[in-house]
């Protein structure tokens, strides 16, 4: 099994390299630089074309790349240049709040679609599950920023039951279980739309599993063997359906680093989505590149980690 | 005189793993084995499931790679023609799958079916081809209208005989038959092995017939191999193998068989639990120490039998 | 006492809004320490028949009517409670193809104490103890190990004995063992068979063999049912049906049965094929349209099951002019 | 201003005030803030803006923009010697307590001018100073044109002075900075020190507090600020989304909000609990022509008006008049956003020229003009041919914003179409920002016109935008008339009031005429403010003093 | 474990079109979307016929959010333009966009993971890494950097994009279905009967996908249909001049319009709803009619 992984794991070198390669060429190959924003009759155009030179913007492409990999590789992913700040203290500080969001956003979204597909899956064909699979539809078609927008307005304003923006109440001191709270509290409406949004899938997935699972063999020897419709549900049938969600996992815990760049924009969530679309808009290289290589790891360390889920959870799929 | 020989044909799969994804172990399917075929005859392919029966069959037509050995045909070397699908070694050697559902593609219709090898090896025009595939199914029995017909629309016997029409469309001289009739029913068996028997008169045909199931081994074939691991612990006429079996495993094959009346089988049973024991206790002596079967050595003309040397056949 | 007995029992599947019985009117008994095999060609509903008398089937695409009787009990008539309390402890299931009957995710150990859970007062130590034995009691060597792993793990004779396991785990009266050997080699074949056949020695229990094998069915009934479309058409104790079959279809069954000892060049064939459950010919002998060269009046037109010796029945009256075509063709 | 904004610039409530409060602004903001807290540092406006409250400037300035005494420091510009003398109010000092002192005028320079600064104000400007480029360069260990004459006065030396000096242009630095925080810490590790990201010491009513990075500030009043202590216990800034700051004003989240865009205004217009406050910004859009190109190597503007289908000033002034600038004005900003008629804001009172007409809109002068011109539509196909009997297809390029850009896009295309001119958009699509500016740049030669606007600074003076060797003058227009207006509106002479905006005027008039760029709108900045402060005013001239604002609630407002 | 039997159930039982028939039958909603979403796609497409896209598209600034009246059945946008109109010609372009980009992706995955799943060994091998690797690529940055060098960014454009990022899907599963598919006997049989590779896949493999693939497809079709509503809010959608059910969605990021011009957004919203539904709906019937295990009767 770990020969394996680190087997996998130096697959994802080549990976790595490509997805370098093509992600840097496409980012300088994206119109402007970090100066074209700071176009004012203030600014100097020969200062900006001297700073350029300094950052060697005005290198040729192999240069900077080599340079940019050069420093990659001993940790240094340059420095931010609209937050003035190192690329990696920039995305620590916001892959947490990330982390955090999403991480309550999948408790959430599984507290919510893994009963609902459950009782679609065991009562098919029942009013319920019709219920169930037309809201599931339903969340499927609504696109996340109205859905964010009317929730934000609804219990952020109009009933004002959670905060409306940011991740922290200022008053709070750091560190005590009031900002704990205060953090948690303002997750939690960003995280239930982005949780009732993410439902779909699971639900669906789920559902189609269960009903599969229903005319196994398996469960028709489980009940040969008296054990209780009820027992069988939760025994047999919950298990084995839970494999492909299980399987998802890896997915799933690598992806709560990536953010949704519509929630975390309308909640004024400082997020690493958020974050990526700024600094494209803004041609900030050093962050682009460093989060898109982030993704691209965290993706291939996902699939890895699914498989690995995976072999634990099935006992059939066994790594070696 | 044998028109086709197999010589030393071995079929080994790779097992992958360790850090680069390299070759750790081979499963060795197929593990050295002679066989010949004479026009007309048939020969019975025995084993437990998972000694290599199908690998051997699917290896002879080229379904699998060969790892190594020979496969003489008409005295050539066609070992590697093997790998041109339109060769002339294909078109005279054709198969028939277990699953006759499976190996008949639900999507076409018959006609289709049954045009396919005409297409590729005879090249008809299309009239002759119609022509061609009216007298395939005249040979098998079947009406003409199932022509236009869906696999799904035939009795499992049925698509047998349409996989048998398939593989004769070529004239071939040898059809592999890997356990035809396992998956039907008893009188629909009788029907299919009727039916092989019938052409094989007709045509002069040579069958390679694969199968676990003794009785109809017996009743359809003329010569037989018994395999074990990948490799043949025996091989005679059928008259060698069922009245005078040489091999512990053969023996034990033979006393599994569930008989075909009630009469006696208290004492059956007991016989063979008996059996079981002795063979539990000496098998070990049957295999060299790597658990290989030790070569074949030659009983009578027809007769071989695997052992370490002739004095330890019993 | 009759330890089961089958009244008059339909068992019918909706297809396109109708039900059609796979089932059709079947009665029969079975007694303590009885060996009743149920042969018959593939689709004639000897599965339905089985999976029906535990209450298998639910749902509204399936309706069964008649009468089960287990000791006093319409085993019809219980609740979906009462039933789980028969299921596994009374009355017990094998079923034929091992490897998709168990789960694939549950330890072997935990797959057998399952039955232990809901039927007995056993401590989890003892209900252990309890799998630790029974693998021993069907042969396996390492029951320590096998419980612990997982079915792909095992091979196809191991895996039927695990079946074989979980059903006489709570010493149930009667075991319904649904083609136990189809899936497997014949050697595994024979010493599955002679298992179940001590285990029934043992403990008493009546056991339900379904096969289409008559080769199984010589190897172990004490009593043989025939079936054919949903129906039984003969009946009789082993030897006299091995020895004396009656009903045209039983005959040719066993004329196309390849002989070990026979060198017969050609094999019977049975004209025809089965009809599938829509097409069911639902009155008059459902075998007649499979030999038509027996005249019609030769059948009931309501088939009737005719003792025709002491423990012999076979339905309709075609047995009695029934002769194999070639009796007639070649009536050399 | 052709009609008339009814906002106020300021607002009073009556009411008794609450002793001390904390004023809530939010600022409109789509991303977090940088949180850069040191003014020779930050890059980004919202930085600045947040800084204002705990403002390092040491100069005030009067309704033209121009510095007077009444700050921390007063200068007095010996124009003849090229030399400024700063002298700072006794008694002033840091929110830590500490006195200001020379040295903490000084020390901006040091840091602007160092080696180690990556930032784009050592610019070419600053270079006016004497000695700062041999400092830049490491050779000299000070500034040798800044001098500390005693605690109170410093003296600093330029190349050239000119009149923009009193904009704080020239090179002059407005801020000073804690250098006894500061001076310990290298440039290099200066930008990620708490002391500009945590803790920065200022000057201002507020001092910074609490800091949530991107997200919040919180400042509390500065004890020793020289304007005598703030009335308010403290500010507190944070940053709201566009999607959702109107009903954040509405639920009374914030007293003042900053940044709030007019096209939002009916979304707060019917609010009971705020008052909406109004001035003019120092902002107008224009409608570009591309009459030449930039020549890199000399670093000028090259104008060759046939390279061009654009180059006929008849045609450009035609295509302003089919502009209906003012029924996008009216409709799509609320009247918050005017035609304009010069390149000068007229927040800029004495250099604006009110008396220019500018392009109003009129389709049929507009086509008079063309007919006139010779542009007729000659094959019938709708669209007007031009004097040689070409095609004339011209490309319109435009930055992609919100919808409402978008649709201004289309609005004129449509205009012009009006008028029988074919006018289609480079690349098919609104261009995003930055290739907006790649492209107008690099002179593209698939851009004729362009739709763009500056923000002008305090600073008017139209070098650096239009002069010859201006790479931001977009239009590559230049003219011998044309540079030497420009030259003289920062010449030594232009000392004199009236002379320079004399200057602007001819300047004004000349763009005008020629039309290279067409001014089109001028935009007023609004800022809500809760009926809970008590008073609250934004014009220039007379700016409430943030020390003075009083809280009339212990909450703001919720409307109803 | 080979002697399984066979069993002769399909004979008599409803088959292909039969099946779907019967599945829509028995499900009154599939049915029921099924002849909606047909008489809708037939009167949007009819219907766009007679809109002249230049005339609605033309500015009038002073109609600027007219409500639902008289003049504009469905209101007017912030542009003055016709909602109605819009809708109509934007609901055909959507369709249109939601059915190219369902036809490219199926046919580029059907392709690819037809050959994986055929061939498998190092081919399967080698194409999964590259599919890997379109994973890890960042998909709204390839399609910023697109928008913003393409210099005629249009619906054709917009499709191939899109495209280049969604065939991933469909060509893992229909990977897998072919993994399968291509083990069975009948492959085999093709393969000893001398037909060629990929003659086998072509005529063999492919068809008795199919209906596996109409499955996946609608429900492709489904998720496209509002595929680029996100991308018109982020900016990076169609041209403003081409009418768009994702672009009239995407301007209720404007909270004014989301409260209060709601006949802008909603209307488009609903549509796209109705349409996804309507789809879905098919596409479970049909999936219910390719997989016993799921079906109805
Ligand atoms: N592709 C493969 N890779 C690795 N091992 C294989 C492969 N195919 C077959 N084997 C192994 O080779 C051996 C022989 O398989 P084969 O299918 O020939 O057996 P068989 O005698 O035909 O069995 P059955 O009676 O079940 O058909 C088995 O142990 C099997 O597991
Ligand atoms: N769930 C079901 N729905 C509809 N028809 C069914 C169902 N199960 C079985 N049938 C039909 O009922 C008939 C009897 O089937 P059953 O499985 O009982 O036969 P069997 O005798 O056990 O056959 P085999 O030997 O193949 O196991 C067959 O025609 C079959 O098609
Ligand atoms: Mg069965
Ligand atoms: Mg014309």
């Amino acid at each position: 099994m770990w020969k394996t992984i680190i087997r996998r794991l130096l697959l994802m070198i080549p990976q790595l390299i490509a997805l370098s390669i093509l992600v840097f060429g496409m980012a300088k190959m994206m119109p402007g630089d970090p100066f074209t924003g700071m176009i004012t009759p203030e600014t100097d155009p020969a200062r900006i074309e001297e700073l350029k030179e300094e950052l060697g913007l005005n290198d040729p492409l192999p240069v900077q790349y080599i340079r940019w990999v050069k420093n990659a590789l001993q940790g240094d992913f340059g420095k931010s240049y609209t937050f003035q700040r190192d690329v990696a203290s920039l995305i620590g500080e916001r892959a947490l709040n990330t982390f955090w969001l999403s991480f309550v956003s999948v408790i959430l979204l599984y507290l919510i679609a893994i009963p609902l597909g459950i009782l679609a899956g065991r009562y098919q064909q029942s009013r319920l599950d019709k219920t169930i699979v037309f809201y599931s539809f339903i969340t499927y078609a609504i696109p996340t920023f109205v859905l964010s927008l009317l929730f934000l307005y609804i219990f952020g304003y109009k009933l004002q039951w959670f905060p409306t923006g940011g991740s922290v109440d200022i008053e709070v001191e750091p560190g005590t279980i009031q900002y704990i709270w205060n953090r948690f509290y303002h997750i939690l409406l960003p995280a239930i739309t982005y949780a009732i949004l993410g439902t779909t899938g699971v639900i669906q997935y789920l559902r189609s599993e269960i009903i599969d699972a229903k005319t196994m063999d398996y469960v028709r020897t489980a009940r040969s063997k008296g054990v209780p419709m009820r027992k069988i549900y939760t025994k047999h049938i919950f298990r084995n359906s839970f494999i492909p969600i299980a399987a998802f996992l890896g997915f799933t815990i690598t992806g709560l680093l990536g953010g949704s760049i519509f929630i975390e924009t309308i909640f004024g969530y400082p997020g690493m989505g958020q974050l990526f679309v700024s600094s494209i808009a803004s041609r900030d290289y050093s962050v682009i590149c460093a989060l898109v290589m982030l993704y691209g790891f965290l993706t291939l360390l996902g699939s890895l980690l699914s498989d690995i889920i995976l072999s634990i959870v099935d006992p059939r799929i066994r790594i070696e | 005189m044998s028109f086709m020989q197999v010589v030393d044909l071995k079929v080994h799969y790779p097992i992958r793993g360790g850090f680069f994804n390299s070759v750790i172990d081979w499963v060795y399917a197929v593990d050295g084995i002679d066989m010949e075929f004479e026009q007309g005859k048939t020969y019975g392919l025995v084993g437990e499931s998972g000694c290599g029966k199908s690998t051997t069959g699917k290896a002879l037509i080229g379904l699998e790679k060969i790892t190594s050995g020979k496969i003489l045909f008409e005295g050539e070397d066609v070992t590697k023609d093997r790998k041109s699908r339109t060769s002339h070694f294909h078109r005279e050697v054709q198969m028939i799958f277990q699953d006759s559902h499976s190996s008949l593609n639900p999507r076409k219709r018959i006609a289709d079916i049954l045009a396919e090898p005409i297409r590729n090896f005879l090249h008809l025009p299309p009239r002759e081809e119609m022509k061609k595939i009216d007298e395939l199914l005249e040979i098998v029995g079947m009406p003409a209208d199932s022509k236009e017909k869906y696999p799904h629309e035939f009795s499992g016997g049925q698509k047998q005989r349409i996989n048998i029409a398939r593989a004769l469309a070529t004239n071939p001289k040898l059809i592999i038959a890997d356990e035809p009739v396992s998956a039907l029913d008893l009188s629909v068996q009788a029907q299919v092995l009727n039916f092989m028997k019938d052409v094989q008169k007709e045509f002069g045909l040579t069958y390679l017939f694969i199968s676990h199931d003794l009785g109809v081994v017996k009743h359809m074939c003329d010569y037989i191999y018994i395999m074990y691991k990948g490799r043949f612990v025996e091989c005679g006429t059928k008259e060698d193998i069922y009245e005078n079996p040489k091999h512990l495993y053969t023996k034990r094959l033979l006393s599994s068989i569930p008989a075909s009346t009630p009469v006696g089988r208290e004492k059956r049973k007991s016989a063979r639990q008996a059996f079981e024991k002795v063979y539990e206790k000496h098998i070990h002596k049957a295999f060299d120490e790597n658990g290989r079967v030790y070569d074949l050595i030659p009983l009578s003309d027809t007769h071989y039998v695997s052992a370490s040397s002739k004095k330890e056949i019993v | 006492m009759d330890l089961l007995a089958v009244r008059n029992l339909h068992v019918g599947f909706r297809i396109n809004d109708a039900f059609y019985d796979a089932v059709d009117g079947v009665s029969f008994t079975l007694k303590n320490n009885e060996i009743l095999a149920i042969v018959g060609e593939s689709g004639c509903g000897k599965s339905t028949l089985a999976t029906s008398i535990i209450r298998l089937h639910h749902g509204r695409n399936v309706r069964v009517t008649g009468e089960i009787l287990y000791g006093e009990r319409n085993l019809l008539e219980l609740s979906e409670e009462e039933m789980d309390h028969i299921r596994g402890a009374e009355i017990a299931m094998i079923f034929q193809d091992p490897l998709s009957a168990l789960n694939p995710l549950m330890r072997i150990g935990d797959q057998i104490e399952e039955a232990l859970t809901y039927h007995t007062e056993l401590s989890k130590v003892e209900r252990e103890e309890r799998v630790l034995q029974l693998l021993k009691q069907v042969g396996i060597h390492r029951p320590e190990q096998t419980a612990r792993q997982f079915p792909h793990q095992l091979s196809g004779g191991m895996r039927q004995r695990v079946m074989i396991a979980i059903a006489i785990s709570c010493k149930p009266k009667i075991i319904i063992a649904d083609e136990p050997t189809t899936a497997l080699d014949v050697t595994i074949q024979a010493q599955i068979l002679d298992l179940l056949k001590e285990l029934q020695k043992e403990t008493g229990a009546g056991i339900i063999l379904i096969t289409h094998d008559l080769g199984v069915v010589a190897e172990m009934a004490d009593r043989v049912m025939v079936m054919y479309a949903g129906e039984i058409i003969e009946e009789a104790p082993v030897q006299k049906l091995f020895s004396n079959p009656r009903h045209p279809y039983t005959r040719l069954l066993f004329h196309s049965m390849p002989q070990l000892h026979s060198t017969k060049k050609r094999l019977h064939v049975i004209e025809g094929i089965v009809p599938s459950l829509i097409n069911l010919p639902r009155s008059g002998c459902r075998f007649s349209h499979r030999i038509p060269w027996i005249p019609k009046e030769a059948h009931e037109e309501q088939p009737k099951f005719h003792k025709i010796s002491k423990d012999h029945f076979v339905k309709c009256t075609c047995w009695k002019y029934f002769r194999f075509r070639d009796e007639k063709g070649e009536a050399d | 201003f052709s009609k008339n904004v009814t906002l106020p610039t300021s607002v009073t409530n009556e009411g008794t005030p609450i002793k001390g409060g904390i004023l809530k602004v939010g600022i409109v903001k789509d991303e977090p803030f940088q949180g850069v807290f040191l003014a020779e540092l930050y890059e980004n406006r919202y930085d600045g803006a947040i800084m204002s409250y705990a403002s390092n400037a040491i100069f005030e300035m009067d309704g033209d923009f121009l510095i007077n005494d009444e700050g921390i420091a007063s200068m007095d510009v010996n124009q003849k010697e090229n030399k400024v003398t700063i002298t700072i109010r006794e008694g002033v000092r840091w929110s830590d307590g500490e006195p200001l002192k020379i040295e903490d005028l000084i020390l901006p320079y040091e840091i602007i001018a160092h080696p180690d600064y990556t930032g784009v104000r050592y610019d070419t400007e600053f270079k006016n100073i004497i000695g700062v480029e041999e400092y830049h360069e490491g050779k000299a260990k000070t500034i040798s044109g800044i001098r500390k004459i005693d605690e109170r006065t410093l003296e600093i030396r330029f190349k050239k002075l000119s009149p923009a000096i009193f904009s704080g242009g020239d090179g002059l630095w407005t801020y000073a900075a804690p250098s006894h925080q500061l001076k310990g810490i290298p440039v290099k590790k200066l930008i990620e020190s708490d002391a500009v990201r945590k803790n920065p010491v200022t000057l201002g009513p507020f001092k910074f507090h609490k800091i949530v990075p991107g997200e919040s500030v919180q400042f509390v009043k500065n004890p020793y600020y020289w304007k005598g202590e703030p009335k308010l216990d403290g500010v507190f800034v944070e940053v709201v989304p566009s999607s959702s700051v109107s009903v954040a004003i509405g639920s009374g989240k914030y007293d003042i909000v900053s940044g709030f865009t007019a096209t939002k205004w009916p979304e707060i217009q019917k609010y009971d609990n705020i008052e909406i406050l109004g001035r003019p910004e120092l902002y107008y859009s224009y409608l570009g022509f591309k009459l030449g190109k930039w020549d890199p190597k000399k670093r000028e503007v090259v104008t060759d008006l046939n390279s061009t289908p654009v180059g006929d000033q008849a045609l450009r002034q035609a295509m302003g008049y089919a502009l209906d600038v003012e029924a996008v004005s009216e409709v799509l900003f609320f009247n918050f956003r005017q035609r304009a008629n010069s390149l000068i804001p007229p927040a800029f009172k004495t250099y604006h020229d009110a008396t220019l007409k500018g392009y109003t809109y009129n389709p049929e002068k507009a086509k008079k003009i063309l007919d006139k011109a010779g542009y007729i539509d000659i094959d019938g196909d709708g669209f007007r041919e031009d004097p040689k009997g070409n095609k004339l297809e011209i490309k319109f390029a435009t930055m992609a914003g919100d919808t409402i850009q978008d649709e201004i896009a289309a609005y004129y295309l449509q205009n012009w179409r009006d008028v029988g001119l074919n006018v289609t958009l480079t690349t098919g699509r609104p261009i995003e920002v930055n290739a907006f500016y790649d492209k107008v740049e690099a002179d593209d030669p698939e851009i004729h016109v362009f739709m763009a606007a500056w923000g002008t600074g305090t600073n008017p003076s139209p070098s650096g935008l239009y002069g010859k060797s201006d790479a931001f003058n977009f239009s590559r227009f230049t003219s011998e008339f044309l540079e030497e207006t420009i030259q003289k509106i920062d010449s030594p002479e232009a000392f004199d009031q009236s002379y320079r905006a004399e200057q602007f005027r001819i300047w004004q008039q000349y763009m005008a005429e020629k039309a290279p760029v067409i001014p089109l709108q001028f935009s007023y900045e609004i800022v809500p403010v809760n009926k809970r402060v008590k008073n609250y005013s934004i014009d220039f001239e007379n700016p409430t003093e943030l020390h003075e604002i009083e809280l009339l609630a212990k909450e703001p407002i919720k409307s109803k | 474990m080979r002697r399984k039997k066979k069993r002769y159930r399909k004979k008599g039982r409803a088959r292909g079109m039969q099946v779907v028939f019967r599945e829509f039958q028995k499900d009154r909603i599939a049915m029921t979307s099924f002849m909606l979403l047909v008489f809708f796609i037939l009167f949007v497409f009819i219907a766009s016929l007679f809109i002249d896209q230049e005339q609605l598209m033309r500015i009038n600034l002073y109609d600027r959010y007219s409500p639902p009246g008289e003049k504009y059945l469905l209101g007017a946008d912030q542009g003055g333009k016709d909602i109605l109109g819009q809708l109509i010609i934007g609901a055909r372009n959507s369709i249109f966009i939601a059915l190219a980009i369902t036809l490219i992706t199926g046919l580029i995955g059907i392709v690819v993971g037809l050959i994986c799943g055929y061939f498998g060994g190092w081919v399967d091998y080698i194409i999964m890494r590259i599919i890997d690797f379109f994973v890890t690529i960042p998909s709204l940055l390839f399609i910023i950097v697109f928008v913003t060098l393409v210099p005629k960014y249009s619906v054709t454009t917009f499709i191939l994009i899109m495209s280049l990022f969604l065939w991933t899907g469909t060509a893992r599963l229909v990977r897998s279905k072919a993994l399968s598919e291509s083990k069975r006997d009948y492959v085999s049989a093709s393969k000893t009967l001398g037909t060629g590779d990929f003659a086998i896949i072509r005529r063999e493999v492919a068809p008795n996908l199919s209906s596996l693939l109409i499955v996946e497809m609608t429900l492709n079709f489904a998720g496209n249909v509002g595929i680029e509503t996100g991308l018109s809010y982020l900016g990076f959608g169609l041209p403003p001049t081409t009418p768009s059910l994702g672009t009239l969605v995407s301007y209720a990021n404007n909270p004014a319009v989301l409260q209060q011009y709601w006949w802008v957004w909603l209307p488009a919203s609903l549509l796209i709803l109705f349409m996804m539904l309507a789809i879905n709906y098919i596409g479970q019937a049909l999936r219910r009619s390719v997989d016993v295990k799921q079906r109805l009767g």
